[in-house]
C-alpha cells in the first residue's frame, strides 16, 4: 500500500544531485544543457517540418521524393534528423484518409522534423487510446471527422519516424511557400487535426 | 516485458487534456533532465534501447504517479548507477532524500535465430512471445494477425541491445492490422501500423 | 475491462513486502471505510459487482497511487454518488477539498445467449473477447485452453450485474491451465486454476 | 502528467465525509461500525479455519465431507459464510502438492473461515506475481519448496471461496483437536506457509 512506500526527495532536488554528481566528474553539463537549450528552443521546431509539407504541396517532384525516402528529402531542405532516426515514414492524408501518429510504449516522435513532442503527446490518456479509440478520442480532441474519411493509426515502436503531410485548404492553391508553412501546425503534422 | 508501461489499448483513461500549441517543457528541471540523459547517451554511457528499458523498471506505482520528465531523470539515473558513473548514496546524499531507481536488469536475448524475410503484401503472424526482458512487441500485437507494408532500415534488434547483449541488425516491418481484430467489438474501426521487428515475426 | 486492476501476470512489481501475522488494518479509519461499504451493500445501495466495477473504474493512477481501502472507499463513494444517495458537492464540501471517484459507468452485457454445459475433464478455451464494461475474465487466461476439474453453484453474471443489466445465474467451471501455456518461457510451472463463468467459455 | 493533477482531500477527511452525510440520511453508521468492529476483530477470525483444518486431521468423514462440500462441512462447526460466497473449496496439499491462493483482479478470500486477508495479500506485488511467478514468490516469501511438490494456484475470479487444508505435522499425531487448531496459522490456509 502507499502508505508503507517511501517519499521520494523533490524532483528538483534530484536533478541537481546528479547535475553536480556528472559535473564533479567533469562531464561539461552547463554546456550540454545551454546547447540542449538551443536545439529544443531554435532547432527541434515544427517549422521545420512546416516547411517540408510547403514544400510538398508546392513541388510534386519533392513530394513525390519525400513519400519514398523521407530523410533524404528533408535533408534537401537542410534538415536532419538523428543517426538513431534511420527512416522518415511520411503518411500523406487525402480527403478520404486521416493519419495520426503515437507512441504507446514511450513517446518516440521524430523530434527533429516536427518538434519535441506536447505535454499531451507524452501522457497516458494519448498513449493508451488513441490506438483503440482513434475516431473517438480524435472527437474529442476537437477533430470530429466525417463517417466516409478513414483513419490510419501509426505507433512508433521501433526507431523509424513518422510525420504527418496534411491536405492543402483548397483556398490556399497558389499561395507562397512561406506563406502555406505558416499555416501548418505542429498539431496537423502528428495528425490531431486537419488544415 | 508485460509492465504497465505498455499502454496501448489499455482502458479506464480519461479524456486526453489537449491544447493547442501545448508545451514541451512545464519547468526548467524538465529541460535540464532532458538535456543530461541526451548528453549521457552522446557520451555513450548507455544507448536508447538501456534507456528505454530502463524506464520500462520504474517500479509501476512510480511509472503512473511521475510525468514524462520525471520518468526520463528516473531512468537515466538508475543507468548512471548501473553502470558505475554514480553511486545512489552519492544521489540520495545531494539530494537530501530518497531517490527512486528501478527494478534490477534481468537478462536479455538474442536475435530469432530463424528470421523470415517478407514482401509487402505478405500475411504476418507476431508470435505469441513472452518476453520479461525489453520487447518493442506492444502486447495488443502478441498472436495478431496483419499485412506486411514495407521494410525499413535495419536496426539493432532492442531485446539484446538494451541488455548488453550483442545485437545483430535486423529489419522492422511496417505491419498492418485491424483495430477490429485487434480488439473484436471493443475498438474503433481503423488500420493500427506498427513497426515490427523480423525476429517477433512468422509466415501465417 | 483491460485496466490496471487486472493484475495477474503483470511484470515490474518487486518483492511481496512479507510477515508473519501482518495486520489487516493499519487505521481506524480502513476499519471505517470497510464498515460503510459493507453497510451500502446490505442496504441494497449496490452490489459486490457494481463495487467491484467501482473500484476498477478509478482513474488508473489513482488506483495504483492508492491502497486497498482507498480504493475501496473511492468506489463506494462513487457508487452513493451515481446512486443519488450524495452528491459529489456536499462530499467536497465536507471533505473540505477533492474527493475523487470513478470514471463513469459505460454499458454491460448479457449472458452469452447460447452456453455450454461442460463436464469435468473437457477442454475449454477461454473465448477472445474485449469487454469494455466489467468482467470477471482475468486478462491472461483471454483465448487460452484448459481443462475443466468441476462445476460451481451458479451466481449472476457479473458483466451485467455491475451494470444493472439483468443478469442471469450461470455456473462456474473450475478451469485448469498451466502456467507454461499462459506465459511460454516466460513462468514458473504450475497449475493455475480460475472460477470461469460459462459465458466466457466455448469448445475446443 | 502528475504536476496537472489535482491533491485529494486527506483519506480521514473523505472518510468523514460520507460517513456524516450517510449519518445525516439516517442511516446507521455508528452502530455499522461498531458491529463491523466486532466482526472483524472477533468473528471473521483465522481461529475458525484453524478449528477446521484440526477437525479435518482428526476425523476421516469430516475431512471427506469438506473436501465435497466446503460450507456445509463449515456450517457443522457453526461457521457461517456470506450469503454471496455460496462455494468453499477446500485445496487438499499433500507431501507432494502444495496449493496457494490468490484474488488477482481485486483481493477476495474466504475471509469468514480464514480472517480478513493481510495486507501483502492486497498488495499488488502478490495479486501480479504469485500467479505467473508461484515457486519464486513462496520462495521469497520464506517458503522454498522442494522440487517435487508441484505447485497449484487458485485465482479467486467468482464468488467461490477457498482455503488450503494444509498436511499435519508428523509429530502432531495424537495430538487433540484444540492442540493442533493451535498451529494453524492463515498463512498456511492461504498457502504461502507450510507447517
Amino acid at each position: 500500500m502507499s502508505e508503507r512506500h517511501q517519499s521520494p526527495a523533490p524532483v528538483k532536488a534530484r536533478v541537481a544531485a546528479i547535475e553536480q554528481a556528472l559535473e564533479e566528474r567533469g562531464f561539461p553539463v552547463a554546456e550540454s544543457i545551454k546547447e540542449f537549450t538551443t536545439l529544443a528552443e531554435e532547432k527541434w521546431i515544427p517549422e521545420n517540418g512546416a516547411r517540408v509539407v510547403a514544400r510538398a504541396w508546392t513541388d510534386q517532384a519533392f513530394k513525390q521524393r519525400l513519400l519514398e525516402n523521407g530523410r533524404a528529402a528533408v535533408a534537401e531542405l537542410d534538415l536532419a534528423m538523428p543517426v538513431h532516426h534511420r527512416h522518415l515514414v511520411v503518411l500523406e492524408n487525402t480527403p478520404t484518409l486521416h493519419n495520426v501518429i503515437v507512441c504507446t510504449q514511450c513517446s518516440c516522435t521524430a523530434f527533429s522534423i516536427i518538434g519535441l513532442p506536447p505535454d499531451w503527446y507524452k501522457d497516458f490518456e494519448y498513449r493508451a487510446r488513441v490506438v483503440r479509440q482513434s475516431r473517438t478520442v480524435l472527437r474529442e480532441m476537437g477533430l470530429d471527422l466525417a463517417p466516409h474519411i478513414d483513419i490510419k493509426v501509426w505507433d512508433t515502436t521501433a526507431d523509424t519516424r513518422y510525420m504527418v503531410l496534411p491536405v492543402q485548404p483548397p483556398h490556399t492553391v497558389g499561395w507562397s511557400e512561406q506563406e502555406l508553412a505558416k499555416l501548418v501546425s505542429k498539431e496537423s503534422m502528428i495528425g490531431v487535426a486537419r488544415l | 516485458m508485460d509492465s504497465v508501461h505498455d499502454l496501448g489499448g489499455k482502458q479506464g483513461f480519461g479524456l486526453v487534456r489537449f491544447t493547442q500549441g501545448a508545451p514541451v517543457f512545464h519547468d526548467d528541471w524538465e529541460l535540464r533532465a532532458n538535456a543530461l540523459y541526451v548528453l549521457a547517451v552522446r557520451r555513450g554511457i548507455f544507448n536508447m534501447d538501456e534507456y528505454r528499458h530502463a524506464i520500462e523498471r520504474m517500479e509501476p506505482r512510480h511509472y503512473l504517479a511521475a510525468g514524462y520528465y520525471e520518468r526520463s531523470l528516473t531512468g537515466f539515473a538508475a543507468l548512471c548507477v548501473e553502470k558505475g558513473v554514480v553511486t545512489r548514496e552519492e544521489l540520495e546524499a545531494r539530494a537530501g532524500g530518497f531517490f527512486p531507481l528501478t527494478l534490477p536488469l534481468g537478462p536479455g536475448r538474442t536475435n530469432a535465430p530463424a528470421r523470415v524475410r517478407f514482401q509487402p503484401g505478405a500475411r504476418v503472424r507476431v508470435k505469441e512471445e513472452y518476453v520479461s526482458g525489453h520487447v518493442r512487441m506492444p502486447a495488443y500485437i502478441r498472436g495478431k494477425t496483419g499485412v506486411v507494408v514495407r521494410e525499413s532500415p535495419p536496426y539493432p534488434f532492442p531485446d539484446a541491445h538494451a541488455h548488453g547483449v550483442k545485437a545483430e541488425n535486423e529489419p522492422t516491418y511496417d505491419v498492418r492490422f485491424r483495430a477490429e481484430d485487434l480488439w473484436p467489438n471493443a475498438a474503433d474501426p481503423a488500420d493500427v501500423h506498427a513497426a515490427v521487428f523480423q525476429s517477433y515475426l512468422e509466415s501465417v
